[in-house]
């Protein structure tokens, strides 16, 4: 196995361009308009972060090897290759001024996806050694311990055994023949414990059987982030492997983003074939409980509160009306922000930005585009689903100095839970 | 032969008027397209006006020209110019013939070296003189030998200014203009297929008055006449405007008079004085009388995509280039895309799985 | 006024007014006559350097109407002069041998310049005028 | 080489070599862009996204959001209002209705030709609103590439010549529309080399965009 080099990320590069890439590289008009949808662009005003230009180095590649002109130039000696200089160059804007948010796509006049070029391009980029410090290292502990955060099944198995402890009942773990197989993220792990047991009443209350799994745990896929396929088909080989081998018909992707994508959207044609259960978000679940009448809440949070839409869940996953549907069992005073849906603005972290120590600055910056949207409606409390979300609201919220306590939708959902116990006994 | 009276001494000779004399410069001034202030300067300057010689030269063409000049059936004041200059020598004109004919035309030209005018009409072939000849001499000959004398020539047609009829494609005889054959005299162009009558003598008139040469455009036809271009002057522009046209010559559009330019006008690129002097003595002209203009004062005006095709419609059949285009296009573009797909498969052969250890450069495997 | 152009059968025309020429030359001659009486210069207007739509000749002459002097002079083929219904305002046609009009002015002046007598033709008559006396004796 | 000639020729010959280019130029261009395929989704869809696409082509042509949509106002109206000025000159003028009559074989009414003036006129103001944008602002100036402004006056070329045309301004009409039909030829080849090609390359990055977003069950 040879190391990294420029002919590897080239070769990958060359193999990522498809018909949609080159019907994108050949309607954009430089027109500017996926700027002003870039928050990267609109808290900087620095033109560099302007999408497309992004893209340029895949640009030229496309053009010099697939387009008859192109390659004429290349002949000709008037076409400027592609450099590892320039890669390396390049990262600063394919990887820490990009959250993988896909509001450029969505505005882009002439349709061109640029969020699926970028994860096109990461791919040549990691295989040219080209991606940042902080997510090789997480890839590598991903990979080698599990997860990028470095959390072990015994870390899990500890906060299972207290969170019983509090519940009084059981979690499930490896119980195969379960409907539903949860996956955590390490920052819930780590971060927000109330995740689990709120997953553990919410399912008791709903009689639904569902385990955890000792030797797929980890939803989160750095592989997706880095963009580098391999790695995300071997993170999510282990959820598939696991899954077939419980047997369960729903994997439950937990309140994480990109997860969700790499799972449901990407982890298929990973593996290369159709997976034989379903993937699901928690609030896809959530809903479907809600709709069956298994999710019964009672008392309504009467604090000004709005919803922070993930993008990797809302707008790249479809999953849009649902936490509105929840949110409106237990919050009486529920408004949206400008834009909210699936046109919401990015929290700045997501995409692997959070991971990549390079970005900070550009991270806190970025989140002055969500600041501003807050500081319209000055709500009580901020909802959102998703805990690369959650860190970076708080990290940016505290920086702001604004007191406004940041929330998951299933914790508050499970908190307004009707005492089950009481009634059926 | 060309005497030394002016143009006064002998129209009083012929007992006209003063007053009538007045009336002919009137309405020579009109026929020049000069304004009517202008008579007073006509008058002085015609009435002390030589009465040159002329020789009149008629090549490859049909006598349309000098039909419609002379217009031999209805004399009029033009043939009174002719009075006027002495026409030495006109092949259909002249009474003489034979040898005759060309013993008159030497001597005129012998006696008004550099003074006498030469008319010419028609195109003269160059692919091989001997298409066209006259007495034995070929045009070509006989037109060189006339000009080396001549003070100015007119090509009065468009066969004699820009090749007319005989020029149009295939060209059999290798017509040519005069302009290409004698690049050393001012040569004035009178196009049109036929000129209109008063113009080839507005023309005349205005070298005789004033003696030089008319201010002249691109093509060297006199801006009097040809300044304007047809559609500029057409009564039909407003429903032009309006976008008001006759799709068939019966049409409605048709009866009510509307804009001609879909049934091939090419009034828009003519440039020529029909829209206001109009033909017939201001009877009407072809527009007026519901057909579009052909642009016979153009050069390659046979050739301009047909008669009745619109102006903005190409000359050449862009299906047929279509055709040819999408055919290249398609066979290299299956060659193209056949070679964007092996490359690109080519390049997934070639991927090397990527390891978490081999993701920095450098790294060790 | 904007009357309707005679409109003959055989000529393609339509009834409404064509180019409108003839509104604008009226104007023209109002102006002109103006001038004339302000500043005693008259003007001429060539019809032939105009373009005129079918009938719209003869829908000028037919508003202008014929006034109170009609002259002709037969020099070089007939013409006609014509003061129209509007004082100042001539109507000025000369034709050739054959009867062909060579051109048509419409004259404000106070005067035809062509009506005049000429100096040339004066002395040449007073010339001839004694050769008449010696011939009665 | 006289008016004539000029005009003969780029009625002619001009016309013939432009129209192969640029014939030959798209159709290469589509079978480099489409052969190079793409893969099919395996994943479990929401929707087969297909409808979502076409959904799509048409919902793009305006804002999406309010936030984006009102900064780049500008960019959105001038944009609407060129093409519709554009459009109208080439496809509602009744000679040019004449000229796709002549090789399409059918025609279709025209717009009277002052409304057409008026557009054209309107699409070269917003042309010129449009290059003073791309030099002024920002990221405009740091996005554009010179192709972004030899493009820009091959498209505003052919208005001006054609409204120049029309009007007999400043040049005989025979040397105008020479002249103007040369701007059309010299578009003509150049059209499939350059980000012209997004005329018809729109449809299917926006078909792809909504596409790909539908299958997820994001509707635009």
């Amino acid at each position: 196995m040879s190391e990294a080099s420029l002919e590897r990320g080239l070769t990958d590069l060359k193999a990522q361009i498809d018909a949609p890439v080159a019907s994108f590289f050949s309607s954009c008009v430089h027109c500017g308009m996926c700027a002003e949808a870039c928050l990267f662009y609109t808290e900087t005003k620095d033109p560099v972060y302007t999408p497309i230009h992004k893209l340029e180095p895949m640009r030229r590649l496309w053009e010099q090897e697939y387009t008859l002109l192109g390659r004429l130039k290349k002949l000709l000696g008037v076409s400027k290759a592609v450099t590892d200089g320039e890669l390396e160059e390049w990262r600063g804007l394919v990887y820490d001024s990009c959250s993988l948010c896909g509001r450029c796509t969505m505005v882009c006049p002439v349709g061109n996806d640029i969020a699926y070029m970028i994860r096109k391009m990461r791919e040549g980029m990691s295989a040219s050694g080209n991606a940042p410090e902080g997510l090789i290292g997480a890839a590598t502990r991903a990979i080698q311990i599990g997860s990028p955060m470095g959390v072990k099944l015994p870390a899990l198995q500890a906060q299972v055994r207290h969170a019983e402890k509090e519940l009084g009942f059981e979690i499930p773990f490896d119980l195969e023949g379960a409907e539903y197989m949860v996956l955590m993220s390490s920052m819930e792990i780590m971060n927000y414990p109330e995740y689990l047991s709120a997953i553990a009443k919410i399912f008791k209350q709903a009689g639904k059987i569902w385990t955890l799994s000792s030797e797929a745990f980890e939803a989160t896929n750095t592989g997706i982030q880095i963009g580098s396929s391999d790695i995300a088909r071997e993170l999510v080989s282990r959820i598939v492997n696991a899954a077939d081998k419980l047997k369960v018909s729903t994997v439950i992707s937990p309140e994480c983003g990109h997860a969700y994508t790499a799972i449901r959207w990407d982890g298929p044609n990973l593996m290369g074939r159709p997976f034989g259960f379903k993937v699901r978000h928690i609030l896809e679940v959530l809903d479907e409980f809600r709709e069956q009448g298994l999710l019964k809440t009672e008392g309504f949070e009467n604090a000004k509160m709005t919803f922070h839409d993930p993008c990797q869940i809302v707008r790249r996953g479809g999953v849009i009306e649902q936490p509105r549907r929840l949110l409106n069992m237990v919050a009486k005073n529920f408004v949206e922000m400008e834009d909210a849906g699936k046109m919401n603005w990015c929290c700045g972290a997501g995409g692997g930005v959070s991971a990549n120590e390079e970005a900070d600055e550009l991270r806190i910056k970025a989140f002055n585009r969500k600041k501003a949207q807050l500081d319209e409606l000055n709500v009580d409390t901020l909802v959102t689903a998703c805990a690369n979300c959650r860190i970076q609201l708080e990290d940016g919220l505290e920086i702001n100095d604004m007191d406004i306590p940041v929330v998951g939708l299933t914790e508050m959902l499970a908190e307004h839970l009707v005492e089950t116990n009481k009634t059926e006994g | 032969m060309a005497d030394d009276r002016t143009l006064a001494d002998i129209l009083r000779s012929q007992g006209i008027s003063r007053r009538g004399f007045l009336k002919f410069c009137a309405t020579t001034a009109s026929m020049m397209a000069l304004s009517p202030a202008m008579v007073p300067k006509i008058a002085e300057a015609l009435e002390n006006a030589k009465r040159p010689s002329v020789i009149w030269l008629s090549f490859q063409e049909c006598t349309g020209c000098t039909e419609s000049l002379t217009r031999s059936h209805a004399p009029t004041i033009e043939k009174l110019i002719f009075d006027v200059i002495s026409l030495d020598h006109h092949h259909t004109l002249m009474a003489a013939s034979g040898h005759a004919v060309d013993e008159a035309m030497q001597e005129a030209m012998k006696e008004n070296y550099g003074k006498y005018l030469l008319i010419v009409d028609g195109s003269i072939p160059v692919g091989n003189p001997a298409y066209s000849t006259i007495g034995g001499v070929s045009n070509l000959e006989m037109l060189k030998d006339a000009a080396k004398g001549a003070a100015a020539i007119v090509s009065v047609g468009t066969c004699a200014a820009f090749g007319g009829l005989p020029y149009a494609k295939p060209n059999p005889t290798g017509a040519v203009p005069v302009t290409e054959i004698i690049k050393d005299k001012p040569i004035i162009n009178v196009p049109g297929c036929p000129p209109i009558p008063v113009v080839i003598t507005g023309v005349l008139a205005q070298f005789l008055t004033f003696g030089k040469l008319p201010e002249m455009d691109e093509l060297g036809r006199p801006m009097a006449f040809f300044g304007k271009n047809i559609h500029d002057r057409c009564y039909r522009r407003p429903f032009y405007e309006r976008g008001e046209f006759a799709e068939t010559f019966d049409d409605e559009g048709a009866k009510k008079g509307w804009c001609l330019f879909k049934l091939g006008c090419k009034g828009p690129v003519t440039y020529n004085a029909c829209a206001t002097t109009k033909w017939n003595e201001g009877t009407s002209w072809p527009v007026e009388s519901g057909h579009g203009c052909l642009g016979c004062s153009q050069p390659n005006f046979w050739d301009m995509g047909g008669f009745y095709n619109a102006l903005s419609t190409p000359t050449i059949d862009i299906a047929k280039t279509a055709a040819v285009g999408l055919a290249a296009g398609a066979a290299i573009g299956v060659a193209a895309g056949a070679l964007n797909r092996s490359k690109k498969a080519k390049a997934a052969r070639e991927h090397e799985t990527v390891t978490v250890n081999d993701l920095e450069k450098g790294a060790k495997s | 006024m904007n009357g309707k152009s005679s409109c003959s059968e055989e000529t393609a025309c339509s009834d409404e007014l064509y180019t409108g020429n003839v509104t604008p030359i009226l104007n023209e001659i109002r102006h002109a006559l103006k001038k004339l009486l302000e500043e005693g210069e008259s003007t001429i207007i060539d019809l032939r350097a105009l373009p005129m739509g079918p009938g719209e000749e003869q829908q000028l002459e037919s508003l202008l109407g014929i006034g109170e002097v009609t002259a002709n002079i037969d020099a070089m083929g007939p013409s006609t002069v014509n003061e129209t219904l509007f004082a100042g305002v001539w109507l000025i046609t000369h034709r050739n041998t054959e009867d062909a009009i060579l051109g048509k002015f419409i004259e404000i002046t106070r005067y035809p310049s062509i009506l005049e007598s000429q100096t040339v033709d004066m002395h040449s008559a007073l010339k001839a005028l004694p050769d008449l006396l010696t011939e009665n004796g | 080489m006289n008016s004539m000639d000029f005009l003969l020729w780029v009625r002619g010959p001009g016309l013939a070599i432009a129209s192969i280019i640029f014939v030959f130029g798209m159709t290469l261009r589509m079978f480099e862009i489409f052969m190079l395929g793409r893969k099919k989704n395996l994943a479990e869809l929401r929707s087969s996204g297909v409808k979502e696409g076409f959904r799509t082509i048409i919902t793009r042509s305006g804002g999406v959001d309010t936030y984006t949509t009102k900064r780049t106002m500008f960019t959105h109206i001038s944009g609407w209002v060129f093409h519709l000025g554009m459009f109208t000159a080439i496809f509602l003028l009744a000679p040019h209705i004449e000229l796709f009559k002549s090789f399409l074989g059918f025609g279709w009414p025209a717009l009277p030709t002052a409304i057409v003036d008026l557009a054209t006129v309107i699409a070269l103001i917003t042309l010129l609103a449009i290059l003073f944008h791309r030099l002024t602002s920002p990221v405009m100036r740091f996005l554009s590439v010179g192709q972004d402004y030899v493009v820009w006056a091959l498209t505003f070329l052919p208005l001006l010549t054609g409204y120049m045309t029309y009007h007999h301004l400043f040049f005989p009409y025979t040397w105008l529309l020479g002249i103007h039909i040369l701007s059309i030829c010299v578009l003509l080849v150049v059209f499939p080399f350059t980000k012209l090609t997004h005329a018809v390359t729109v449809f299917t990055s926006r078909w792809y965009n909504g596409y790909m977003a539908g299958q997820k069950g994001v509707k635009q």
